[in-house]
């Protein structure tokens, strides 16, 4: 576990760098799966000096259910921004709210923030300084309370459990 | 084309220079960016203008240019935003520098105070 | 083969690099300046080496890259180069010297930027292509730029920022002349355009002088050619003195660029381009001469008189160019050298007085150098000052009478009054300037408190040894005169004969391709 | 033996410069040594040239431009060696005792040595090249001699005077020398002597006259410059013995003779030389009535004299000629004995000031008898010298023939000359050595040392027995001298002391008579004592050196005044005409109509049309608030850069990319230490010029851009580049290639030149402390979610970094795009985490990292040299591995790592150097923090 | 090269609807009227930038755009992170 | 190429640009910042990723880029295009402070959430 920590510390980047490198060469070959490795191995012992801390994964199962509700949040709700966007403005009534975190993980509340920026309606505007809230504007607010918890069923209670 | 790129060079250099002549350093950078902007494209259009035909050699392509834009102006122009680049971050230290010193970030600052805004 | 000709390019930008290296403060001195000489002497024995070998006649041609001239970039070595190159290097090692005195020690990256510098003044000198001169302009200016601000603070930064803002844009204007120039003639290298500048259609005519025409102006803004001179006093004079006395060699690249284009692309063979812009240039190169000698006299400070000593010289240089004879451009090439070597011992002199006045610094007004610097000084900047002014029997005298003699007739009742009346004000402003810093009395009572205090400036040995090999070589230059002469002489002759050159570098072909 | 002589002087002043701490004794024996050892040269030669014979000796200096080191010695060279040596060392003799204690002889003796060589160069030189040489060697050395107390000002100032007046002459004597070169072929003296004719029959001769004569004029203190003279008095009195008496003066006239058989013999030498000669005659001699100053008087008497000698030499008849160089050798023989009196005087009494001076015969019996006898050679008083010449002057005048006009002005000139002579040597007699004793002089007056004396003696003595014995004593002399100026044209004439009662007898006591009576009439009408006469030379002199030090002032400050704005002003300015002015000349010519095919518009060109034109327009007219035109500017790096991707240069595209995102961001971090906003510029033509300037400039460029891409391409060489490069280069992305390749050393250089940047930054910032315009106040914010972000981007940037380097040769890419791809995403982690603690966690020394860079670049080219190949000749080698299967290895990829590190290096240099500034405590609380109601003026809100 | 040029025509639409949308962005980055609002145009410019790269890409049927779609898309925010930083401290390294 | 491919390329294409010219036009459109930046924000990830999506089919069956490697430029986005959001509507609340929503639970004094770089004591600038 040691030796791997050492010389492997994070095999999720690593696995990324392989396809990131895959995909950007646009040939499978010998030579070049080879060049991926490599990369693999050397990059993330590299990346360790600026990164403070790799994420470490709990459990991966929330996570195909996760991206697919946010494709579709993503799709839906530019449909209902493109419709706001063209109606007339005076309907839109956009409000800031505090998002109350239960999630503490750093990484989690990275990709809490992203997954609530990337829908569209809703963008992530600070997080408060003893990360239990998130600032979260609102283009138009219906229903606080039931925005809140719709946050939190969709992603934040997945993201909880790929970030532990 | 041509008349399009010719005339945002005019453009260019227009704004570049009139904010070249200003009194304030900050001024100057921002007018010698523009006008290396204005060299950049005046240098590649030495090529003359082509879509589509970089100067990338493909297999079952000739390599003649007909195929292929004029790879030479874009060498150049590569050589040339470097070190436009390189002198901009002289100057722009420079200016910093200058301010400092001199507290003023007057162009003329070192050596005339007269108060007047431009002296050229 | 031979490298000879690269080798003078190669040495400092290693030089450079290596000093990188050893730049720290554990390396100590020693070490960085054994660095640093010993690839100034390597540049010295190259430049020498490349002076003899170009001197044997035909142009030596180093095609980088094995690639033909005309695709890629050769070098092209020509007696003139040479001999700018020699002169470069004679005048580096003495401002290296003068720098050990201390100051690369308060520089940052002194013995780097002074390498690369040197490289970038070669290479200026060496390359056949002209975008690749103006890639070694830009070292050049930018080594400058840092060798002008290493260290300094204050008004050094203003007027850096004067000098930098100005070489910018004439840089900007000189790559815009590159773009037109490939645009109009599809190549860079020099030789190439020669060849294709006499059969420009008639339609494309004035655009091909519009393109030189650029050229020119970006070369004579380089060579503070009238009315493109007001950068340089202020720069000049801000400058420490062992940069100061390296920068007078930098006015002399555009001078050379302007005869190296002349020669090859508005020469006899150029066609309807042949002799264009020289007719501009007389005018303002004798305006410029009247204001630089106006400026002389109007100097408030040594160092601001010396360098308008340089604008003297390099205005002087434009009219002996300008003439486009055998005759006065040899005498011009050895005015040359001659005003590098001298204006450059003027600035370290300069600096030793400014030294030596303590707060009074280099003002031209009463106040008496330290007694230690005072004698010293004071013979080696009469020795400076009978040198520049033209006055016998220093090489000054030899070089004026040289253009005076070479002068054709139908120009003397313009150049002749325009040179001598030069040099009689120059006389005066350096007489008003010697008298009133050498020729004061050592105040017997103590300054006043609030008035300039003298300080006991002492000679520090390696700056008073550099300018007297700065004056050294100009009295060399006029006690042999000889060799001198007769290599600009023959400089001169390959520089008006343009189809002989032009042909010796098409025949150089490359060694492991086809050509 | 003629180099020997003429080394003398020069070796023993370098001995003189070397030795130090010499007792003066020993010095002035070296000094004086010079002269002597010259002398017996001079004596050895002396039978052959007597003979007629002209020994000669020519080493080659600079045979392109006719310069040789030619000496000869002739008569007249011969004559002026003599004085030149002889009263040389008398004044040696003399300065030994005349200078103080406290004085520097060496630095005294040198000089004096250096001027004793210069001057016998310049009479023994053979080329007339090498006459102006030491022609100007005399003027420099006198005006060291000059300037030797230098603590005065009135002998700095005549030392300046001095020579920027003979300086100038000197340069227009070399002007006209050179025109005798053109003339003649020749600068040797022989030749040009030979060529009398040519040269008066040739065009140039009226300026070679003139020129020749502004050198002689100016040297011999000839009117209307002759007002430097007097305030070379300022020196010590035995350099003004020696110069002002013997030599630097005689210098001209020396000339006029020496170039006489050339020159003379036109109306114009006669009407030119005679007038000046004449005119200089009477200012000096009437001036030298009023002067109240020993040496003033003995100043203006030898303006007056050199006038005389002038004019005779005018008069150019062979007689006249005699007459001349006779008055040559009376004049210096007197005149330098009155200057050692003076001096002798003014050493005991304290003072030169006839008035406070008087009844000196009686203190001082023996000097004043010297004086005396001097004082009367120079009025012109029967059985001394001067009277001599002066007959002669007297006949010559009288008989000059076909200018009727001429003989009566210099006959009556010659009469008022002796009267005004008469009387100032009158007047200095008697205010000196009779009348009351010393007035105001409270000194114990008594005779000088015995050896003072004895140069004085000598040269009185020699006053007397010429006065009295001509043909004995100076005969021979003046013969051989004359014949070195005539030639066999030497005309009969009788040195005796009685010619007979004729005119220039009764002319002589004439002017005696009205001499003494103009004295004593003066001094009955005038008190001459309260006559405060100032040199109106001198006035005018100042009023245009000055004039010309305030011209020069006033239009350097008004030209070159430092700003920079001008600068670039005149930059755009020329810029402009040289690029329209081949436009305009040709306008109206017909011409050919151009076959141009223009290419379509892309789809997408109006959208980047209107982004690069609105985005530049927009920065210009947000200039002044400075983040809100970096904001704009962005658009206009964009356009250009989808621009390049439009027109086919992917590569391009990206670089501009990067460096855009990498100058934004340096103008911001410069931006924090730099005011925020431009103060409004109020003056509207001031605008509109720009405006104006600006237009053309850019209608210009636009222009020529137009002209340019409608000429078909001439693109040789770029076709094959493109054919060339995958085969020999290996290399299918034809711009990398060049770069790395074809134009490697370009790169080379542009690699050198970023890397010097980054130094440069690096320099000037190490130690700068520097305070930012205004402060935020409060800790640095975090950002945790962006951070985290960013973090997941590094490694993943890295990979694309190390791809578009590995590419580069075949697809867009490269070193330098590499390079910035790592870069960027580092000045990210900096900008969201802070400087600390990137810099910290990722320690990295930039600096070697641009060395080493540097270094594999250069490596890699010079690589080639090993297979003798040139310098960046490409090679490549395919690596076959087991599995892996075939790796291309070219050198052009060793080269890019080299650019990639220095990219890198030097990128991340700059970032993190003005990134990581520190503020400067008290000027942080100089300027302050940010005030809120100056937030809208600070970002150029609108509100 | 293809049977019917529905999707090339369809290329040339998105062309000029996306160059639109660039020049709607370019009107707030001169409009303003605030800093962040330019910030926010810039952004979108480059963002819009892309799609035109990419629909470019398409037009002519060539990869070469990818390269410089993938800088803009990886490192074109620099300018927005920079430009926003300096508006909130000033100070962009702190 | 198949007609079900090249419509669903062309659906792509004219679903991808209509979002991106709806985030242009939100831009323009909207009257305040905040809401201005939901429209290109999200708009735009999805024209975009539209876009994209589409390049990678067509040049799948052009053939002239066989790699989906349009991902790698999607990826970047979704990581950028947070970070972006969040550093502009930090910078624009660094503005307009008096428009900051209290912290729920908290007093007026210590709502400064997130903790303000300046103190607090200026209006931002
Ligand atoms: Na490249
Ligand atoms: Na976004």
């Amino acid at each position: 576990m040691r030796w791997r920590r050492r010389f492997l510390p994070s095999l999720p980047l690593t696995l990324a760098i392989i396809v990131f490198w895959l995909l950007m060469v646009s040939e499978l070959n010998a030579a070049q799966l080879a060049m991926a490795a490599l990369l693999g191995l050397v990059i993330p012992l590299y990346a360790t000096r600026i990164d403070r801390e790799f994420a470490r994964f709990g459990s991966l199962r929330p996570l195909p259910k996760l991206l697919v509700v946010l494709l579709w949040d993503i799709l839906m709700s530019n449909v209902r921004v493109a419709r706001q966007v063209l109606s007339r403005e005076e309907r839109i009534h956009s409000s800031f709210i505090w998002y109350p975190l239960e999630i503490g993980n750093i990484h989690g509340i990275t990709a809490l923030a992203c997954c609530i920026t990337l829908t569209p309606g809703t963008v992530t505007a600070a997080l408060s300084d003893d990360r239990r809230y998130l600032l979260v504007h609102v283009l138009d607010l219906a229903d606080e309370a039931a925005l809140v918890a719709d946050i939190k069923r969709r992603y934040e209670c997945p993201l909880m459990e790929i970030f532990p | 084309m041509e008349m399009a790129i010719a005339s945002g060079i005019g453009v260019l250099v227009f704004a570049g220079v009139y904010l070249v002549l200003r009194a304030r350093s900050f001024d100057v950078i921002l007018g010698l960016t523009l006008l290396s902007y204005a060299t950049n494209l005046l240098i590649f259009s030495s090529g003359r203008l082509v879509v589509g035909k970089p100067p990338v050699l493909q297999e079952g392509m000739e390599a003649t240019l007909a195929n292929h834009t004029d790879p030479v102006p874009q060498a150049l122009v590569l050589t040339a935003i470097v070190i436009s680049f390189a002198m901009t971050a002289v100057a722009i230290v420079l200016a910093m520098r200058s301010r400092a010193d001199n507290d003023s970030d007057h162009v003329d600052a070192g050596d005339v105070r007269d108060g007047r805004e431009d002296r050229g | 083969m031979s490298h000879l000709p690269i080798l003078p390019i190669l040495i400092p930008l290693l030089g450079g690099a290596l000093s990188l290296f050893v730049e720290h403060r554990r390396i100590g001195t020693v070490v960085q300046r054994s660095v640093a000489w010993v690839f100034m002497l390597a540049t010295l024995a190259a430049s020498i080496l490349l002076a003899l070998r170009a001197h044997e006649g035909p142009v030596l041609v180093y095609l980088l890259g094995d690639w033909p001239a005309r695709i890629g970039i050769a070098l092209m070595v020509d007696r003139l180069s040479a001999l700018m190159v020699l002169t470069t290097s004679l005048l580096a090692g003495a401002c290296l010297l003068h720098a050990c005195s201390g100051w690369d020690r308060r520089a940052p990256h002194f013995h780097a930027l002074f390498q690369l510098q040197l490289m970038g003044l070669n290479g200026a000198f060496l390359t056949g292509d002209i975008f690749n001169l103006f890639v070694f302009f830009e070292v050049m200016l930018i080594a400058s730029y840092g060798l002008l601000l290493s260290g300094g603070r204050g008004v050094r930064m203003s007027a850096g920022l004067h000098y930098v803002a100005f070489n910018v844009a004439a840089s900007t204007l000189f790559l815009i002349a590159l773009g037109m120039v490939y645009g109009v003639f599809g190549t860079l290298n020099m030789v190439e355009i020669a060849t294709r500048v006499a059969g420009i259609p008639a339609g494309s005519l004035p655009l091909a002088k519009a393109t030189i025409g650029l050229l020119l102006v970006v070369f004579c803004a380089k060579a503070a050619l009238m009315p493109l001179y007001l950068w340089l006093p202020e720069a000049y004079t801000r400058a420490p003195a062992a940069v100061a006395a390296l920068f007078v060699i930098m006015t002399k690249v555009g001078i050379y660029s302007v005869l190296r284009v002349g020669s090859l692309m508005l020469g006899e063979d150029a066609g309807p381009l042949a002799g264009y812009g020289w007719d501009w240039m007389l005018p303002a190169a004798v305006a410029g001469l009247a204001l630089a000698t106006l400026g002389v006299l109007a100097a408030s400070r040594l160092r601001v008189l010396v360098a308008y000593v340089v604008l003297v010289s390099a205005t002087t240089l434009f009219i002996a160019f300008g003439l486009r004879s055998a005759g006065t451009i040899a005498a011009g090439l050895y005015y040359l050298v001659h005003s590098t070597f001298v204006a450059a011992a003027l600035f370290l002199i300069a600096d030793l007085v400014r030294r030596g006045r303590g707060d009074a610094g280099d003002v031209l007004r009463a106040f008496p150098p330290a007694p230690g610097v005072r004698v010293v000084a004071g013979a080696m900047f009469l020795v400076g000052a009978v040198s520049v002014a033209g006055l016998p029997p220093l090489s000054g005298f030899i070089g004026k009478t040289m253009l005076l003699q070479a002068i054709p007739e139908a120009d003397i009742r313009w150049a002749w009054p325009a040179l001598l009346g030069s040099s009689m004000l120059v006389i005066v402003g350096l007489t008003r300037a010697g008298t009133r810093i050498f020729w004061k009395p050592v105040p017997v009572l103590p300054a006043l408190p609030d008035g300039p205090r003298p300080v006991r400036g002492q000679l520090r040995l390696p700056e008073t040894i550099a300018t007297m090999v700065l004056l050294a070589l100009g009295v060399a230059m006029s006690v042999a005169p000889g060799p001198v002469t007769a290599y600009t002489r023959a400089a001169a002759e390959q520089l008006l004969a343009p189809s002989t050159y032009i042909d010796q570098v098409r025949a150089a072909m490359p060694q492991g391709r086809r050509p | 033996m003629l180099e020997l002589m003429l080394a003398l002087p020069f070796v023993l002043a370098l001995v003189l410069a070397i030795l130090r701490d010499a007792p003066a004794k020993a010095v002035a024996w070296l000094a004086g040594l010079a002269p002597v050892l010259a002398l017996a040269v001079l004596a050895w030669l002396t039978p052959a040239v007597m003979d007629g014979q002209i020994p000669r000796t020519m080493h080659e200096w600079l045979p392109q431009a006719g310069l040789a080191f030619s000496l000869r010695l002739d008569g007249l060279g011969w004559m002026f060696s003599l004085m030149v040596l002889g009263i040389g060392a008398l004044v040696v003799l003399y300065a030994y005792y005349y200078l103080g204690p406290r004085e520097k002889y060496r630095r005294f003796f040198c000089f004096l040595l250096l001027f004793m060589g210069s001057m016998l160069g310049m009479v023994l030189s053979g080329n007339l090249l090498l006459t102006v040489v030491f022609w100007e060697l005399t003027s420099i050395s006198s005006f060291l001699l000059i300037g030797f107390w230098f603590h005065r000002d009135d002998a700095r100032e005549g030392a300046r005077m001095a020579l920027t007046i003979t300086a100038a002459g000197g340069l227009a004597l070399l002007g006209g020398v050179v025109l005798i070169g053109r003339v003649v072929g020749s600068y040797e003296l022989d030749a040009v002597l030979a060529a009398g004719e040519t040269i008066r029959a040739h065009e140039l001769y009226p300026w070679i006259l003139g020129l020749v004569l502004a050198g002689v004029f100016t040297k011999s203190a000839q009117f209307p410059v002759h007002f430097w003279l007097p305030h070379a008095m300022a020196a010590p009195t035995p350099v003004s013995a020696y110069l002002h008496s013997a030599t630097m003066v005689k210098a001209g006239v020396f000339l006029l003779a020496r170039l006489h058989p050339s020159l003379a013999g036109t109306d114009l030498f006669f009407y030119v030389v005679s007038t000046v000669g004449a005119l200089t005659l009477l200012v000096g001699a009437w001036n030298a009535i009023f002067q109240h100053d020993m040496k003033g008087v003995l100043a203006y008497s030898t303006i007056s004299h050199l006038g005389l000698i002038t004019l005779l030499l005018g008069l150019s008849t062979p007689m006249a000629v005699v007459a001349a160089l006779f008055h040559i050798l009376n004049h210096a023989t007197f005149k330098a004995s009155l200057f050692m009196a003076a001096g002798i005087i003014d050493h005991e009494t304290g003072t030169r000031d006839m008035r406070r001076l008087g009844g000196l015969r009686r203190l001082m019996p023996y000097t004043s008898a010297l004086a005396i006898i001097a004082s009367l050679a120079m009025a012109g008083i029967p059985l001394l010298n001067g009277f001599l010449s002066k007959e002669m002057f007297f006949a010559q005048a009288l008989e000059i023939e076909g200018h009727e006009e001429m003989r009566w002005f210099v006959t009556i000139a010659a009469f008022l000359f002796a009267t005004f002579g008469v009387a100032y040597s009158l007047r200095f007699v008697h205010d000196t050595f009779f009348g009351r004793g010393p007035r105001a002089v409270d000194q114990d007056v008594h005779e000088p040392p015995r050896f003072m004396q004895v140069p004085v003696a000598i040269l009185v003595v020699a006053c007397v027995a010429v006065g009295i014995a001509p043909q004995w004593t100076i005969g021979p002399f003046l013969e051989t001298a004359a014949r070195g100026v005539l030639g066999d044209a030497l005309p009969e004439y009788s040195l005796a002391v009685w010619h007979g009662v004729n005119t220039p007898l009764l002319m002589s006591f004439g002017g005696v008579l009205c001499g003494v009576l103009l004295y004593l009439g003066l001094k009955r009408v005038l008190d001459l004592h309260a006559i405060v006469r100032q040199s109106q030379g001198r006035m005018l002199f100042h009023l245009n050196i000055e004039a010309l030090f305030r011209l020069g002032r006033r239009f350097t400050h008004a030209v070159a005044n430092g700003s920079m704005q001008r600068s670039l002003l005149w930059l755009v300015l020329v810029a402009i005409a040289a690029g329209a002015a081949p436009f305009v000349a040709a306008w109206g010519e017909p011409r050919e109509p151009v076959a141009f095919v223009s290419q379509p518009m892309v789809r997408l060109a109006w959208v980047l049309w209107w982004l690069l034109v609105t985005c530049a327009l927009g920065t210009l007219a947000l200039y002044r608030y400075r983040l809100l035109a970096v904001l704009v500017m962005g658009g206009c790096g964009l356009a250009v850069s989808m621009t390049f991707v439009a027109l086919s240069a992917p590569d391009l595209a990206l670089t501009q990319l990067l460096v855009e995102l990498v100058t934004v961001s340096l103008m911001l971090l410069g931006l924090h230490y730099l005011p925020k906003d431009s103060p409004r510029l109020r003056s509207l033509p001031r605008r509109l010029r720009d405006c104006a300037v600006a237009l053309a400039a850019g209608a210009g460029t636009a222009g020529l851009a137009w002209a340019m891409m409608t000429r078909p391409p001439a693109n040789a060489a770029a076709a094959e580049i493109t054919a060339r490069s995958l085969p020999e280069a290996w290399g299918s992305n034809v711009v990398n290639v060049i770069l790395v390749d074809f134009r490697g050393f370009d790169t080379l250089g542009e690699i050198t030149v970023f890397g010097i940047a980054g130094l440069a930054v690096h320099a000037m910032l190490r130690r700068a402390r520097m305070a930012p315009e205004k402060v935020m106040p409060g800790p640095p914010i975090k950002l945790p979610v962006p951070a985290d972000l960013a973090q997941m981007m590094f490694p993943l940037t890295l990979v694309v970094s190390i791809f578009l380097f590995l590419r580069g040769h075949n697809s867009p890419g490269g070193g330098f795009i590499a390079g910035l791809t790592l870069a960027v995403p580092l000045l990210i982690q900096y900008v969201i985490q802070g400087a600390a603690s990137v810099e910290t966690r990722f320690g990295f020394d930039y600096i070697r990292a641009i060395g080493a860079g540097l270094l594999i670049a250069l490596g890699t080219g010079a690589a080639a040299m090993l297979f003798d190949r040139p310098f960046l000749a490409s090679g490549h080698y395919d690596l076959v591995l087991p599995v892996l299967g075939t790796i291309p290895l070219a050198s052009a990829a060793a080269f890019d790592l080299g650019v990639y590190l220095v990219v890198f290096g030097s990128t991340m240099l700059i970032l993190s150097m003005m990134g990581t500034l520190k503020p400067s405590k008290t000027m942080i609380a100089h300027r302050g923090t940010i005030d809120p109601a100056t937030r809208s003026a600070l970002t150029g809100e609108a509100s | 090269m293809f049977g019917f040029g529905l999707i090339e025509t369809t290329i040339g639409i998105a062309m000029y609807v996306v160059g639109i949308a660039m020049l709607l962005a370019l009107w707030r980055l001169l409009r303003g009227p605030t800093v962040p609002d330019r910030i926010l145009a810039l952004d979108t410019l480059n963002v819009t930038a892309i799609a035109e790269l990419m629909l470019l890409g398409m037009h002519l049927q060539s990869a070469i755009y990818f390269e410089a779609a993938l800088i803009i898309a990886m490192l074109g925010f620099v300018s927005t992170v920079v430009l926003s930083k300096y508006v909130i401290r000033r100070d962009i390294v702190e | 190429m198949s007609v079900v491919w090249e419509l669903l390329l062309v659906a792509l294409l004219l679903v991808g640009s209509f979002f991106v010219l709806m985030g242009g036009i939100g831009l323009v459109k909207l009257s305040e910042f905040f809401k201005r930046l939901h429209a290109p924000t999200k708009a735009s990830t999805l024209g975009v990723g539209c876009v994209l999506t589409a390049s990678v089919g067509y040049h799948l069956f052009v053939g002239s880029d066989p790699q989906p490697r349009e991902l790698l430029i999607v990826a970047f986005l979704l990581i950028t295009a947070p970070i972006s959001a969040h550093l502009m509507s930090k910078a624009a609340l660094s503005l307009r402070m008096d428009e900051w929503p209290q912290l729920p639970g908290k007093s007026d004094e210590d709502t400064h959430v997130p903790p303000r770089p300046d103190g607090g004591d200026d209006e931002g600038y």
